[in-house]
């Protein structure tokens, strides 16, 4: 393997918290007392919890350890596919951490909060003009969760239609989160077969969609990283029955400034702003999920919503017909200022982000067709989605291949989904990527493919260079060890 | 732009590979009749700098301590963050990760994740805890629906003391579930009455919130006793405010079947409501019914021990149509903050901290006391405590706003039976002078 | 070798910045233009330097891939002895970030600059106290320039005596820094010998001290980490034949609170703010050595001084003996700022720093003196000094001890210093390091000391797990490639 | 507190270990007549909360952009810093690390050096440059030094247009070796008066400053030629401004010996002066007399590239009597940073950012010419330049600052014969608003 990324070095053992630090030590600097103990009555007290006693540098070392093991955006390419890793702007972490965002009670009197709720009523409006739909929450605080209000939404309009519905169509290239959002709604989800081509055929959908359907959840561009091309056809057909369709707009960063999700025929759409809007990850959150809705449905849109009067902004809960509150104040406030922010550095160049995130898909796509085995070779948008057929022959599965490019120092990308690809390796660079980085992962991979011919065992044994091996995660859910 | 490294070359070079001549092309796929006709109307961007002076201008509008001396929590709280917490955090190894779909490379989070669940269960006395849900309300909600799952019951019982706008979001979830949720009144003395649980069977559960809403601690063994006497029906305990179990009994030796609630406090900044964490913890036998993710230990090839993402088959990946939870993004960061944070504190620490805040809350509340004020509700307290003023007072809440003074939190929005009456909340960060301060200014 | 602190992980190789980037990306966020371009002549125009144009992402990656090739005090133990390598509070780096400290200008009317006048003035107070001698400046930016500047008013002092001397005493015990610095002042530097404790024998320097001797240059503790228990007598027998004694403070962390500097005879003396007082290496600095005088010698201290007048302070250039300016400006401000912080969160604490610094010392000591040949056993102060005596029978050298250190995931102590010791290793564990972190380290070096008997092989070969093996240091100079 | 882990447990078993019986008897070597015998007498400690409220106020009294609106220069410049290079300085194995002295360890610090010294000599078109001095003024103390040094003559000639600041530091690093300091004088046009030089022979070196104090830029082509004359003679050239090579000849190009000055608009904060970047970079052929550590490429026993310390001869450990220079700590952590703001600012950034410094302070400049003041001196200038006032515009000067504009540096503290003189600095971070505010003040 010639010098590639990736690389061993010195790192550290580290025990868990608790396995550490010595009674009476501590890594907090209690503030002076200057009020005298009042007594509990000794049946309400418990004595405190069993939390170990660390100094400060203890506790330090501990995090700074354990932040050694972990790959980040900032430590290599990451192209997990439906994940949009792209470039986290340090500027926007400077913003949220702005003593008047980070110390704002939600429950402050309006004039008191005019700051941010002037940035989030811009903000919805921004939104609005990149998706093209007319009203916005900000509430949802992930894709889920935006999914689920969203659900929520179409509940409430066949309930007030007066005919509530049992189900949903779900295609089979929609997120894995779609149908169980559409459960907990109570909705029966109903799969549907995309075609030949990865996508939806209006055929299909006419001959499912039927009057105790509330409607369907497309992801567009969907996990197969193609655009539903029968878009309109397919929403027409919906509305034809009195469905509504959910738009799970998670892969927005494929088509800003180029699509209309509303000409589309979408009545809902959350967006993903921990991708699309460049907010990090956190190691799995916090996100945020606004939706974005039509004109007939904004009334049912969750409360308390930012209006602006004469220049001042109040939070006004006067919506009868909303579907209520989805989160006890107003979303994750913290990751919306970082989106607002990227907006703000943006501006219409956003529709330069989509350009250059879908032709850094198309150049892998292009660059490894003939290596890895291309289920559907069709223009692609944001990502592409290969499978490991041709490396089966030689005993190679997709997990080998995942785990042999994190030694060459690269994340690897979304694997074993979607499910209509067996095997599938789902690449998404983002536009973020320099060329050259790209190249460097295309070279890995072509590499891989060719000791997958040469020397499978060595693809097998991978990782051998990461803190730990291959881990036993079956063993982990069969008797589950949850708690030290 | 500094955000996008394509040079006019780079974007050549690799048209050129896809076999097109331009980037329009590269969306032939997208129908005419659904593309955008106009360019996005969007601000010009701003610069680095441009963006500083914006920012900084909508901040700065912002009423936040120290210049704004404020006695609101009622689920949001004002608690000393250690720097270091923040300087922990900063790592981009650790906020710029995903959730850990690859083990090998995320044993930093993932053993960050199986510590907090670990502290947290013992924070609580529970057996399980997950990995976060988005905040205390939806954990909440989430609660009462797996007690309807593992009762197959479809009716439960929540305090009216619970933060009002948890039960808000409860009657959101709810909604189109047909699932049927009461409420259960408060007593003279602050607690939750439970006397309406008797003519009330087949419930799933019931829920109450400790500290309460008014700031009362409930007397959790006696509620589990009645709720338990049925054998089915779950007790679920939740909280706005964790650092009360610094010395409070906690849920679990209570015998809380679910603990849940906002986990704010731990090390989170207020930041105008969130991102906050949502807490949740139960019993082993409940953990498959559980929502959200949960990290466990376990050893890779050589033994070596490690962490990994389980228990997936509750999700979202396998059985789709089956899944009993749709949490994929949770408050990850927000979780390893707290994490951070009661490791800074630790267990003597706590302890301590729990006990300022509850002897400064106490200083306030005499001192109103002796002021003549009313202090409406008698059940013991921690750090928040409600008072009753007499008519008119709204004048000098605003006065005292002119003052930069915030005088606790009006109830009679959320209950209109209680004109007059605030629930005030006293942490760490008030000082003697601030409340002293205080009380001479709702005098005069 | 079980498990200890050392392992291995996925790290990232990555270019010299020139050899990554294409001409036309940025990483900077250029501000708008608003006002027209004017011209330069040709004749000026140099057409600007051949840097490489980066994204901010590639940047971002570049310095974050670097970091984690290095090894800091928040990744393990780090008993780099005469380094006092103690953890840096991050609380402190808040401070010398407000901006009313990091945007200050030093030229601003004393009017508009209060606050940090005022920070400065207290400063020196404190470290007047803590040292016990009356006079301070802050304007040495490093504990060398430190140097540099007591020996210019030692010179000075002389002068002012209308005859100038040409020699200074050094000690071997001292450090190396102070024979170079007495030279940029014109004094030849006169080694002394310690004796066979380890110390200064009032005899020897009673032998050496003549008219024509400045004075003596006396590191206390020594670079043993001893005590000089004759510098009473010491510093009286230089004072009598009208010399000056400068004392070198770098390693005040052993005596605060407890040793009275001016008591013992001491004219000038240096402090290393960033090693006692806790302020951050930096991989080299910025550092700060402020200088502690008698009142003999105060009005030769540097100008400007920072004064008080009846509330208000200023900036003081009214002393017409002082040697002058020895910084553009005050010195390294930043590092004064976290300094003071920290001093203000010990307050009288810093004895206690001091002691169990000493404690912490003593205990290396007596864990590892079977282990490791212990030149001087006697009671030691911050740190000890061990050689590697016993192991050169398996031909294992404080080098290899060394470099197996990093392994086990411990810096190194400092080697082959001071050189009165052969192979010295010079442990200094500081006051931060808990006593677990302690004990692993002394069984590590108990383990190494064991492999050096059973397999020095693995000592020469280490490291192996660091991102480079054993550098070629003689080629490096021999012909020396100092820039690409 | 927080920074001491030792347990009363920890602190007996290690006194048992080294056999004794408390903390004192550890200091039993020290005489009675050298100890303390009070208590440190200082300030009870301070909270981390309590430590910010009062380092807040320190911090707060201070007159910072953007408040205030300041035109001063002279030495410490104004320029924006990316926040990407705070977030990369913040990381604990940049910052908290110790001199590279184990390579092994260490190659995160050394490549970066390496990369500084290396975009050093770029920026000033020189062959080496060493790994930072302590900052602009003690780096050209150490030049003349090295001059002295390597011609073994002991006189040297500087500009009076150097930095005044500077020039009393050379002058105390001067006293005690007896070697000698001439001033050279300055012309009506703002540069250097060379005449002086004919009858001043056995120089060591010549140094001017470029841009000057004046901010005007000297015609260094033709003082190399003066200076070179004499075969022997170093051409030492400095400057407080590096920015200005983003447009102007490099030093390099024109013929310097050595080139040294202040790097603190390379990314770095002002903070009242210090820690500033004392940049130092010569000839290959001088290397051996250069003061500061160096860092070189090599090789590991693989064959692999790796960077040391390397030239160590020239410094303290080896010889120690012989050393050439005593500098041990220097700015490394500022070098570090000015090679990241190099990177972020590119090439091309950097000539468009000096571009757009040397346009906007021309535009003041034109401006205030426009409004009647007359510009001192005629030679070109980048982002500094000298007005003259009428008599007492002290006045205004003082009405200004309290109107929150600073209205440059006056001269004559510095220059006793430019009464009513002031220089003027605009960098990037001033807005055509912000000068216009200012001509129009300056004549009301
Ligand atoms: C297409 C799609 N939809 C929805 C989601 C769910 O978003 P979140 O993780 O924020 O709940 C994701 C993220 O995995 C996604 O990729
Ligand atoms: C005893 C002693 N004196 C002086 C110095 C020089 O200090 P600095 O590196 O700050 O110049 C040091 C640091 O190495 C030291 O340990």
């Amino acid at each position: 393997m010639k010098d590639f990324v990736g690389t061993t070095g010195l790192i550290f053992n580290e025990p868990l918290l608790w396995d550490k630090g010595a009674t009476g030590r501590s890594g907090f600097s209690l503030p002076r007392r200057d009020v005298d103990a009042a007594d509990l009555d000794d049946d309400l007290n418990g004595g405190g919890p069993d939390f170990p006693d660390l100094s400060e540098l203890d506790v330090v070392r501990h995090f700074t350890r354990l932040s050694q093991w972990n790959f980040g955006v900032d430590s290599g390419m990451y192209p997990l596919g439906s994940c949009t890793m792209k470039y986290n702007p340090k500027i926007n972490e400077r913003q949220a951490a702005l003593p008047g965002f980070a110390g704002a009670h939600p429950l402050l009197p309006a004039q008191l909060s005019q700051g941010v709720l002037k940035m989030m009523f811009d903000l919805e409006r921004y939104l609005a003009e990149i998706t093209g739909m007319p009203a916005v929450t900000l509430q949802p605080a992930a894709g889920s969760h935006g999914e689920l209000t969203g659900m929520m939404i179409i509940h409430a309009y066949h309930e007030s239609k007066g005919k509530q519905r049992t189900k949903v169509l779900i295609p089979d290239t929609a997120h894995g989160t779609n149908p169980a959002s559409a459960t907990l709604c109570g909705f029966k989800s109903i799969p549907v077969k995309s075609n030949e081509q990865g996508i939806l055929s209006a055929e299909t959908i006419a001959q499912m969609m039927d009057e105790d359907t509330a409607g369907i959840m497309v992801t567009n561009p969907n996990t197969l990283g193609l655009f539903e091309e029968n878009i309109n056809k397919i929403t027409e057909i919906v509305h034809s029955k009195g469905g509504l369709v959910y738009g799970d707009g998670a892969n927005m960063n494929a088509i800003m400034g180029i699509v209309d999700v509303k000409k589309a025929g979408i009545d809902v759409l959350h967006l993903n702003l921990h991708k699309t809007f460049s907010t990090p990850h956190g190691g799995g959150g916090p996100g945020s999920g606004p939706i974005c809705v039509t004109e007939e449905l904004e009334h049912f849109l969750p409360v308390p919503r930012v209006i602006e009067k004469d220049g001042k902004y109040e939070l006004c809960e006067d919506y009868p017909e909303s579907v209520g509150k989805i989160h006890a104040f107003y979303g994750n406030f913290g990751v919306l200022i970082k989106a607002y922010s990227y907006i703000m550095s943006m501006g219409a160049d956003l529709k330069k982000v989509s350009q250059l995130a879908v032709l850094s898909a198309n150049y892998i796509k292009e660059s490894l067709k003939g290596t890895f085995h291309l289920p559907y070779d069709r223009p692609c948008m944001h990502e592409c989605v290969f499978s490991d057929k041709f490396q089966q022959a030689a005993k190679v599965i997709t997990l080998d291949i995942a785990k042999r490019l994190m030694e060459y120092g690269y994340h690897p990308p979304t694997v074993y989904f979607p499910l209509v690809v067996q095997g599938a390796i789902m690449i998404e660079p983002t536009e973020t990527e320099s060329k050259e980085d790209i190249d460097g992962f295309i070279e890995a991979m072509k590499s891989i493919a060719e000791e997958a011919k040469q020397n499978p065992e060595l693809l097998h044994a991978a990782p051998v260079i990461a803190k730990v091996r291959r881990l036993d995660e079956t063993g982990a859910a069969r008797n589950p060890c949850l708690a030290g | 732009m500094r955000y996008l490294p394509h040079t006019s070359e780079d974007i050549t070079t690799m048209l050129r590979k896809v076999g097109l001549n331009s980037l329009d092309a590269l969306f032939s796929t997208i129908p005419e009749e659904c593309r955008r006709t106009a360019d996005l109307n969007l601000p010009e961007p701003l610069s680095e700098w441009e963006l500083n002076a914006h920012m900084d201008a909508l901040a700065g509008s912002m009423a936040v301590s120290p210049q704004y001396k404020s006695f609101l929590g009622s689920g949001s709280y004002d608690h000393y963050i250690p720097e270091a917490v923040n300087h922990l955090l900063s790592r981009s190894e650790v906020y710029t990760a995903y959730t850990p779909y690859q083990p090998e490379i995320s044993q930093g989070t993932l053993q960050a994740i199986y510590e907090y669940q670990t502290l947290i269960t013992r924070l609580l006395g529970m057996e399980v805890a997950n990995a976060s849900l988005y905040d205390g309300a939806s954990g909440l909600a989430e609660a009462l629906l797996m007690a309807i799952r593992t009762t197959r019951r479809n009716k439960v019982a929540i305090s009216r003391l619970i933060h009002p706008l948890y039960r808000r979001v409860v009657q959101t979830y709810f909604a189109p579930t047909g699932c049927e949720v009461v409420e259960l009144p408060y007593l003279p003395n602050g607690r939750t009455d439970l006397a309406g649980l008797d003519n009330l069977d087949d419930l799933a559960a019931v829920a109450v919130q400790s500290p309460n809403f008014f700031g009362c601690i409930e007397d959790l063994k006696n509620i589990e006793e009645k709720v338990h006497a049925d054998g089915k029906t779950l007790f679920v305990t939740c909280f706005t405010e964790p650092l009360a179990y610094g010395m409070l009994k906690s849920p679990g030796s209570c015998g809380a079947d679910i603990a849940c609630g906002e986990g704010q406090s731990l090390g989170i900044p207020r930041s105008f409501g969130g991102p906050g964490l949502g807490v949740f913890a139960t019993k082993h036998k409940y953990v498959r019914n559980m929502p959200g993710r949960l990290i466990g230990q376990t050893t890779d090839k050589n033994g070596k021990r490690g962490f990994v993402l389980t228990l997936a088959t509750r999700e979202q990946h396998i059985r789709r149509e089956k899944a009993t939870s749709n949490i994929c993004s949770n408050q990850g960061l927000c979780a390893t903050a707290a994490t951070m944070y009661m490791a800074f504190v630790g267990g003597t620490g706590f302890r301590e901290l729990a006990a300022l805040n509850r002897d400064k809350a106490h200083y306030l509340k005499s001192e109103l006391q002796k002021a003549g004020f009313a202090i409406s509700f008698d059940s013991p307290t921690f750090n928040e405590f409600v008072v009753e003023f007499s008519d008119g007072f709204e004048a000098t809440y605003d006065r005292l706003l002119e003052k930069k003074i915030v005088a606790g939190l009006p109830l009679v929005p959320y209950f209109p039976e209680l004109a007059n009456h605030y629930v005030f909340c006293v942490t760490e960060t008030s000082s003697k002078a601030d409340m002293d301060a205080l009380v001479k200014e709702v005098q005069s």
